[in-house]
């Protein structure tokens, strides 16, 4: 979490700067992310959306790659042709960075069908926002996956906002996973902000998922602490509602929790902050070193 | 050789692609019903019925293509597309691009299309313009029951998105198919007849009726090739430049609407590439930019006819 | 009721002969359209899909035009140019009869907004089928029509089939209703083989939305005697089911009730098939009496 | 004279129709707090936000407009069309002619297109193209702020669909605009350059592009007519034709792919309607047939570039 944390302040730092193009930060939905893929296994699938940085490093993404991906740099994950809004990687089994809102959901049943018809006992964690659940695939999604009986965990994160419009201006119900039952589909809603209750509620539907072979969908409540995307002003947002949110900031409820615990001294977090730092730091490096796709790539990869 | 309809032919040639190959699947709204011998000999895992949900039919296709099944998807009548272009378009055809490589897309979507009376315009639309001036997907449109069957298998076979558009009025005409592995390559014209003065370009159902013109002009003494298209996209340029750096003179026919059409982009490729060799205007004869009409004289009257292909190759070469 | 039944009779025998294209009839549904339509004033608007007959005649369209337009005639409502798919009669507020599974529900949201806006006290009533429902933008449009307010009676005719999918095939639940209320919307779902219940529940319905200017979802069961077309063997159908299906014949049902309530006897029912029997023979020759749009037709109102 | 943004124009000529015509209404997605001003001035009847909906939004203006509002839509950026072609292409585009002219669709649909580094594929996609070869829809697209507000306030009168397509590009580059009424037609391009010995078409952002390639053809002695078509349908062949026919010689030009796009129009309709004045091949430059990478350098390519005409302009000269 402090990684995804600190990586994506720094990508905000280089926009602010002209350095890197503007990214949708997923600040205050880290637990929500991390808690879920946490639980997935090897041979499990993602397709996720824009606000893909958490789900992309929680499930193990290497920081330079990704960065040098997002400056569109020839030895990011996608040759440099994808940018931050379309960071897929095969290898981790991230299907998709969708950035049309709903792609994510129109592509998950077959990724499962796919993933099931090989005989494979992966599952598929489709992520997607509140503003996804607004679009009608979201609903021929959900059909289907409850008719073909497809191991898809829908996680939902709920950040209340769809770009400049609120969720109470998009929906009768602030409860994404109130639409699950029409289905037939169990689902849960969630404290989306601590780790530990993500984790615990995750490895529940996962396992369900898993073992059942149906869907299941997961909804976790989070605030979106940085905007739409890195520059965002927000003067649309109310300000105490920013305040309420960065009183809900994940990262640091865990390193409370972790504090009281006893077990991550001010020391020890202060190392850990030095060692992702420098983390971030060799990533950029990489990242501004790198070298761009030659102008033969334009044409490249377009067929198979 | 024995004797099919294009519809038959469409599903033996998925039933002997399945018998080929464990990932290739097919599924849309009715496939079980539609595709009964299919269904028989597959079993329900691999032909499914669906909800009357196209975007998602189209988004499953999608998804299931990228972990390396091969579905083949009935999406029913052309203007049902415009639930299903997200998809089709944003995932199919630019997934493998944007992620440099990482993934390919070997599915194949099973479209009618084509004018008939009393079916109007929510069931009659020629779209394949569309998909061919989108990116990462080709376009496949046959001219009869061989023809489908031996694109079709190709289709399925190649390892990209193929939309494949089929004529409503030649899906119950039955034609001759050849017996065993009947393959027709991807991307490659036909010159159905040869000829010395001008060329006419077509594909799909007036492949038929521009055969017919050219029987009559050769009556006249007048010498015409007709090139049967087949493939949209890609676009066999070469035979397309080979014929009118013969011949001099072009006509493109088709039903869809001109603007930005399929016959446009004949006639820019001959004009950008083939100029010198032209001895005249390059004349277009397609639908109307119209929607299709119900009514049957009107329906009749949309696509061009063997007469007016007849009138433009004379007004070429008189 | 007589009158549809009749008329769409005909019009199978007549497709038998080749004389007419085949139509998707409303057999076993005229209750079910006639009972809400019933209700309705001359203000409000009406959308309506392939199945339509029950719906335009109920409406009080008359029965030669629209025989016309179904043969392609120039004195067709819409000159011939729709036949029957896609036939719209402005002058009795159908906006859309539509043939792309949905489009009546896309289009119902702004057709009421342009009513209210324009401050019609009108009301919108928008007749789909089961399988519109599973189309996304059934969930889009009930959505909308919650958060706007706008008043639209949506008319559910669930016949059990989407052409030849069951829709037990098709949705994990056989009540389209159940999805109204994760929008807050109201709704019921009835027997819709029952004229005066499906009367008296759309009398109840249309005044709920004439008065709170609020959506409302009524759902009617009927069966589909007829098959998807007039000419569908249905062979994928049992017997059994067809047989409950005619057991539910809503045309008997409302003949017995009269019957049996002493206003209709046998010979004003014979007395009143002879009339109807005449009025289709008028319509059928004025349909086939009236000439094809002329040539020019093919291009004129493409734009205003 | 006054200076503003195209979007400041856009939102300007929104807000005037708006005064001028109480049947105008703006929604769409964030609709609220991007057009802030005119949710000032004209209150949450006129201007609304919307759920995350292309579809409705689409479907909703459509049946709006069918009853006589004025509605102008905000559909964000084109690859998201492909969410709402149901309503605009079948209903839309047909229902008026389905209807025999019972109704009419007097809607404008806002859209961003064009080419930017970083945005990537799901951003960035020139479909003018598409809704040129549907039936019954206009389709708009500006080369700076005064066109964007002239044309669209004419798109917003005009009493059918329109498609206004605006270059991200050019959303924040200032232009001067005329004090008062400010109104171009819709139908009609303009020949932003005289010139006699070659004809430049193209449309949008690269209006700006051709003038520059003009300019340095003209230091080379070469005169260069440019036409911005300002409309790309209707399309105005009169303009184009009377331009080929007095040079002789044609380059289009757009950042759309070419397969299909509107320069294979263009060509079409001058090799057949003005073949004999043509004095050597139609040159296409078109943005290539693959998807819109996101990677700076390969974004930057995408479009023709100014040096590019200059080439191709002394190819048909030399
Ligand atoms: C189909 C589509 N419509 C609109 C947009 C513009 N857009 C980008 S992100 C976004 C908000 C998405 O909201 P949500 O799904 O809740 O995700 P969040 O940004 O809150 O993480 C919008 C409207 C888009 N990218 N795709
Ligand atoms: C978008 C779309 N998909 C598929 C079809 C083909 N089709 C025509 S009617 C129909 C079944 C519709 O079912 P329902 O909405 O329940 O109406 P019903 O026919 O039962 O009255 C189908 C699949 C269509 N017309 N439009
Ligand atoms: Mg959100
Ligand atoms: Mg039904």
């Amino acid at each position: 979490m402090l990684l995804i944390r600190t990586l994506e302040d720094r990508l905000g730092a280089l926009c602010r700067e002209g350095k890197a193009p503007m990214i949708a930060a997923s600040t205050g939905q880290e637990a929500a992310a991390l808690g879920v893929i946490d639980t997935l296994g090897p041979d499990d699938l993602l397709l996720t959306n824009h606000r893909s940085m958490s789900h992309l490093l929680s499930r193990g993404a290497d920081p330079g790659r990704v960065l040098a991906e997002i400056l569109g740099k020839r030895t990011g994950y996608c040759q440099g042709k994808a940018s931050h809004l379309h960071l897929s990687i095969r290898e981790l089994g991230i299907m998709l960075t969708s950035t049309v809102v709903g792609a994510e959901l129109s592509l998950a049943p077959g990724i499962a069908l796919g993933a099931s018809m090989q005989d494979s006992s992966g599952i598929v964690a489709c992520f997607f926002g509140d503003g996804g659940a607004c679009e009608g695939v979201f609903h021929e999604s959900l059909n289907l996956a409850a008719l073909w009986e497809l191991p898809i965990l829908y996680a939902c994160e709920n950040n209340n906002w769809q770009a400049f419009v609120s969720v109470k201006e998009a929906l009768p119900t602030a409860r994404i996973a109130d639409f699950a039952a029409s289905y037939g589909i169990k689902s849960q809603s969630i404290d989306g902000t601590d780790l530990e209750a993500v984790r615990e509620a995750a490895q529940a539907a996962q396992a369900y998922v898993r073992k059942e072979r149906r869907p299941f969908l997961l909804e976790t409540h989070c605030p979106r602490l940085r905007g739409h995307a890195v520059l965002d002003p927000m003067h649309y947002v109310d300000a105490e509602e920013q305040a309420a949110g960065w009183a809900r900031d994940p990262l640091v409820a865990l390193s409370q929790r972790l504090a009281q615990a006893g077990v991550l001294s001010d020391e020890a977090r202060a190392q850990m902050q030095r060692e992702v730092d420098l983390e971030v730091e060799r990533a950029v490096a990489f990242a501004m070193e790198s070298p761009y796709p030659g102008p033969e790539e334009l044409l490249t990869d377009v067929f198979a | 050789m024995k004797t099919l309809t294009m519809l038959q032919a469409i599903e033996e040639a998925i039933f002997e692609e399945m018998a080929r190959d464990p990932r290739v699947l097919t599924f849309g709204e009715g496939a079980t019903v539609k595709w009964s011998q299919l269904r028989q000999a597959y079993g329900p895992k691999r032909v499914r019925t669906t909800p009357l949900s196209e975007g998602i039919i189209a988004g499953t296709a999608v998804g299931a293509s990228a972990m390396g099944l091969r579905p083949v998807v009935d999406l029913l009548y052309a203007p049902f597309l415009t639930y299903a272009m997200e998809p089709l378009i944003n995932s199919a055809g630019k997934q493998r691009y944007m992620s440099g490589g990482q993934f390919s897309f070997p599915l194949v979507v099973l479209v009618s299309t084509g004018v008939v009376p009393f079916y109007g315009a929510h069931h009659c639309h020629n779209l394949e313009a569309w998909f061919a001036h989108a990116s990462g997907i080709k376009v496949v449109m046959p001219s009869s029951a061989a023809e489908a069957k031996g694109l079709l298998k190709s289709a399925i076979r190649d390892d990209n998105p193929v939309i494949f558009f089929h004529d409503i009025p030649l899906e119950h005409v039955p034609g001759q198919i050849p017996e065993g592995e009947h393959l027709i390559p991807i991307g490659k014209a036909a010159v159905v007849r040869e000829g010395q003065s001008a060329t006419v370009i077509t594909y799909g159902r007036l492949v038929q009726t521009a055969l017919e013109a050219a029987a009559t002009l050769a009556e006249q003494g007048v010498s015409v090739e007709v090139i049967d298209l087949r493939t949209i996209k890609p676009l066999d340029e070469e035979a397309v430049l080979a014929s009118v750096r013969k011949t001099g003179r072009l006509v493109v026919v088709h039903e869809a609407s001109g603007t930005c059409g399929v016959g446009a982009e004949l006639a820019a490729i001959v004009a950008g590439k083939a100029f010198s060799a032209l001895k005249g205007p390059i004349l277009r004869l397609t639908g109307p930019d119209t929607p299709v009409p119900a009514s049957p004289p009107l329906a009749n009257m949309f696509a061009p006819q063997a007469p007016q292909i007849i009138q433009a190759v004379q007004q070429l070469v008189g």
